[in-house]
């Protein structure tokens, strides 16, 4: 878990490209190198500097993977920034700032006997693999985990997909138009399965987690979605990045509570989406 | 550049302004560091000249929808819309937090009248832990339907002089907004008033849309920009006000390094305010610092009041 | 983004704009393009909009000492200070080369005097090689002590009424500068007058200094800052002003790819003008145009005159 | 010489750098490869567009030497951009638009006969060093070349003079502090050496061109000198980059000739310097 007494130079450091290929059209995967160690926990994230010095903001992204001082990002070229990155080649240096936010809870007495779900819709998937990973570690006989992802269309190559299957979860697929997969949302191909969790690890677009919280209500699971707002700082400060709480929240005392420093991952029932 | 036998290592970089004297400075923008709780656990605040908070108002004020930020050339805008605890919350916890530090504070005051403000300086007035006011003018006026206290000479006079007169011993500074035809016109008008300094700039405000989507990048519409984009507009703007009275003024907009902190004071500035950039490197402030005192030992200069206004 | 589905072959980049009709929305932005004649080696003018040409006085003008430009992050500042050879030389040399393109002129305006305004425009009233005139009331009015006529509010309308009666059939745009409180007033004062529309904006105040040197970076100590930093703010002013007024408005400042002038369109642009990018890529106002193009197919839009103001 | 008529791809293109290497304190030496074939003459300039995105203007810098695509740029670390640019490692591409301006006169009429020399100031250097080639193939033996290079100190290590050598001219060093060379300015080494030139070819700082200009008045000798002024487009359009000329010029009719079109190489008598 993040330590926010991290020294500075542990947050804010230089890494180097060493991989950076097309896994779907228009969906990056990149392997970063850092000079220090890292420790983060599934659902944190990082903030991407790009070389063009004309961009000053950092780009979040979800942590994907982590294996020692090597760290994975899976995105999708959405913007001008992320453009730049997908042209950026290995050996290249950009500056990161890792671990940020609170990331999935894990704690035993939250997963323990649990019928667990991983939903992902798009570019959620690359968080939720990094969270299988460390469930992998996790869970027990009692506990069953199944992986839901989403994708538009057959077009994106189910990717990440076989990534969990790989780590030994049965992977439900689904798409829009029924391309690959089930025909339809997340949703839908959850509950065509059969499976009814009572714990669910959710990221995606908006629209798929508003889902996923009113399915985790009508059925009483417990839901922990991880949301995207955009970013200036990342550490708490601008309050740019702000999601409606049900209740006051401890710091901004109106409801509005941080994406980046309470969450990005948030307990479905406690936001207002 | 003065050659190297110029060198000097003892330098000085106090600065006096309304009455108070700072080790340094430099100070950060309001709104850019919160109230110093996150960064203090990568930056020294001990090294800060001084600690300017972000804006807080009489009672919690929600703020904007998101997105409230967007990146721009060199620069970014953002419409927080001025979200904030409220001030008895910030007395409680973030003016407890700074007692802990060794760092004068500077207060920034938002309100969406003059008597918001007011409540707000009054309750401020006596607490030791604030070094000075800072009133954001920039705010909505609410009952002049939303145009901004700080665009009208008149108004502004009016908010300087009631804020002044509830001060107390406490200095008050006016932060200008950079949307005026003569930002000399509202210094003076400030001056007049009885401020005991100036802040400038705040933000220009500007708009991006996103074309794809067919929507206002920002969903407040409009946004302010700050960054380096607009350096160069600070930068005048401090010249003529500094040109225009005789109050001290604290110079900021699109600072993002030592040398840009030494324009601002060469332009007029007697203390400088680094902002967004504490976005981009969250050590940017402390560099700058660093950065100050490397320029005045490679060029001679042994206290840094030599520089201010020199242009 | 809109599917592959809804890409077009056939599209339409005509608009109308005070009573013309151009080919494409794009022109140039006075001062950065000469009358064409330079970067006519390198770029097609006949695939241009409009061609806007540098600022003509009554009588030569010699500008400004230099530097007279310097560079700024995303984007520099200029202070030529409205160098031109005169009128006449401008009739005889850079609208006689003119004739031998087929592209619509608009002849930027510049005086001292209400008086030197009036008697460009006279000139070229009964010209058919000029389309427009583009009237620029950043100009120092000597008379009043060197502020700008688009500073205030009744002597841009002055300017605007003075010059339309003497323009006969020609549309008189006036080119508003951004260094206001309220662009909005200004746009409606140049409306009222009986301005035919709008171009804007024209540079923002700024200054840069060389604290090595202890000098101003430009001679005339500001300049006018334009570019990409400038943009939002363009974009913002764009947006008021085709919000408060119902003639056209060609759109201007930072605009430096396909991307950013579809935006400011969006904004309420009818026309566009890119400005100093051409001198970081000479290609780019014909880049720009075939840009607006393929945006136009990639994203369904048939007619571009759909997009004006869209939001 | 420059023909205008070149197409568009001539004047912009994408240059490599082949070599990027400090040849004094401060001062570099920069070869680049362009995929034209360049034609250019001595006194004429390039624009170089940095790699970050912030900088939009070219820096002007002459055209040191030109070896078929190959081109050397001689610069200083003046400011934020040079100094970027001397950070810059081999393979690395740039923008760069060239051959601009006009360049030193070099007809036949104007040198034939003459006792020639060449005066460099400083950053001056590099733009001699090109006349300097194209001269040792002009000249016949009735003419006669002199080099004066005047540098601050002897830790400027005397840069590009050995290049001059070693094109067999008789290169003359002046240094500020007489640490090398001759103790002063380069008209005093001029004058020392004995030798009376009545065609002079100068480039350096303006206080420099200005005694050249007064130098070549008292003793009647033609003057071509290089001026610099700082540029935004480089062709003749913004016109940013003027300098005062005695009588009206043809293109400004307000005696301002534009140091990028109708320079940066002009007579000296025609300028007020
Ligand atoms: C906590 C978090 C984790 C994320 N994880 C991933 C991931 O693993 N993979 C992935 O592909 N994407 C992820 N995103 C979205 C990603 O940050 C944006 O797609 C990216 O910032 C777009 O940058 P751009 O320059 O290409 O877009 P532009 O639209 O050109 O960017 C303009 C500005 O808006 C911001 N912005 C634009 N879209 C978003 C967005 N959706 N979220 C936040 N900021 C945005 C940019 O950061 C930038 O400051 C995540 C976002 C957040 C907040
Ligand atoms: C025709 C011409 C030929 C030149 N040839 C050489 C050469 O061969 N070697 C060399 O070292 N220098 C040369 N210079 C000077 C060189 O262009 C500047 O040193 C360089 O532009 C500085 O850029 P900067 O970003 O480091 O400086 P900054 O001061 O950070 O630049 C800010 C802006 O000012 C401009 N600028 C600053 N100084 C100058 C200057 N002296 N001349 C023109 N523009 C300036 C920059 O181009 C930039 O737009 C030449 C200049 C001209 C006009
Ligand atoms: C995210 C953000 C929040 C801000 N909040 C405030 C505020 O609460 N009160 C205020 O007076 N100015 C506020 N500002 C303006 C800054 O203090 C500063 O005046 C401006 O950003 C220009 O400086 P910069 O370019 O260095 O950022 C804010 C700026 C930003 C970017
Ligand atoms: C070098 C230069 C010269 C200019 N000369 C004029 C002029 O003569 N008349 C005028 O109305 N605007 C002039 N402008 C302003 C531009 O036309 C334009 O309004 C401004 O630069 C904003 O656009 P941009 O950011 O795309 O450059 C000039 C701008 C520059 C950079
Ligand atoms: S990004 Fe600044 S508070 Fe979250
Ligand atoms: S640099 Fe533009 S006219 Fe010379």
């Amino acid at each position: 878990m993040v330590s926010y007494e991290m020294p500075m130079d542990k947050i804010r450091q230089k890494a180097i490209i060493t991989e950076n290929i097309s896994i779907a059209p228009g969906v990056y995967s990149m392997w970063l190198e850092t000079g220090t160690l890292q420790e983060a926990a599934p659902g944190q994230f990082l903030l991407l500097y790009l070389p063009d010095r004309s961009r000053l903001l950092g780009r979040p992204f979800c942590i994907a993977e982590l294996k020692e001082n090597r760290i994975r990002v899976v995105y999708r070229a959405a913007g001008a920034g992320t453009a730049e990155l997908s042209r950026l080649t290995p050996n290249k240096g950009v500056y990161i700032e890792a671990p940020l936010g609170h990331g999935y809870p894990l704690d035993e007495d939250i997963i323990k006997g649990r019928k667990i779900a991983l939903i992902g819709g798009g570019l959620g998937a690359p968080s939720l693999l990094f969270l299988a990973e460390e469930l992998k570690e996790k869970v027990t006989a009692e506990d069953s985990i199944r992986v839901v992802l989403g994708y538009r269309d057959g077009s994106m190559k189910r990717f990440l997909a076989d990534d969990f299957i790989s780590l030994g979860f049965e992977t439900v697929i689904s798409t829009d138009d029924g391309s690959e997969g089930i025909r339809g949302n997340v949703i839908d191909a959850l509950k065509e399965t059969g499976y009814s969790p009572d714990l669910i690890y959710a990221c995606g677009p908006m629209p798929m987690l508003s889902a996923v919280k009113k399915y985790a209500s009508d059925e009483g699971a417990a839901a922990y979605i991880s949301l995207e707002e955009h970013m200036a700082c990342g550490v708490g400060v601008c309050l740019g990045c702000v999601t409606k709480t049900v209740k006051e929240d401890p710091h901004s005392h109106v409801r509005n509570a941080r994406v980046c420093t309470e969450g990005p991952v948030f307990d479905a029932r406690d936001v207002e989406i | 550049m003065k050659d190297s036998k110029d060198r000097v290592t003892d330098i000085s970089t106090e600065v006096g302004f309304a009455g108070h004297v700072f080790r340094n400075p430099v100070t950060v923008a309001s709104g850019t560091f919160g109230s110093g709780i996150e960064y203090s656990r990568f930056v020294n605040l001990n090294a800060l000249g001084a600690l300017t908070t972000k804006g807080v108002s009489a009672v919690p004020w929600e703020g904007n929808p998101t997105p409230r930020v967007t990146e721009t050339p060199s620069g970014m805008l953002n419409a927080i819309g001025l979200q904030n605890p409220g001030i008895e919350v910030f007395i409680e916890r973030d003016l407890s937090f700074l007692e802990d530090y060794d760092v004068p504070v500077i207060v920034n005051v938002c309100g969406h009248s003059i008597e918001e403000y007011e409540a707000v300086v009054e309750r401020l007035a006596d607490d030791d832990r604030v070094a000075m006011l800072e009133i954001n003018v920039s705010c909505p006026n609410v009952s002049k339907g939303a145009i901004q206290f700080g665009t009208d000479p008149a108004l502004l006079s009016e908010v300087t002089k009631r804020c002044r007169a509830k001060a107390k011993d406490k200095p008050v500074i006016m932060k200008l907004t950079p949307n005026v035809t003569s930002i000399a016109d509202m210094a003076r008008a400030a001056e007049a008033a009885g401020a005991d300094g100036l802040s400038l700039i705040n933000t220009i405000t500007g708009m991006k849309i996103d074309i794809y989507k067919r929507r206002f990048a920002i969903a407040n519409k409009t946004g302010g920009l700050s960054g380096p984009a607009i350096h160069p507009v600070a930068v005048r703007m401090v010249y003529e006000v500094t040109h225009a009275v005789d109050i001290p003024v604290i110079g900021m907009g699109g600072i993002a390094s030592a040398e840009d902190a030494i324009e601002m004071m060469m332009a007029g500035a007697t203390m400088i305010a680094v902002g967004m950039i504490n976005f981009t490197r969250p050590d940017a402030v402390t560099d700058i610092i660093a950065g100050i005192g490397d320029f005045m030992k490679k060029t001679g200069v042994r206290d840094i009041k030599e520089i201010i206004g020199v242009l």
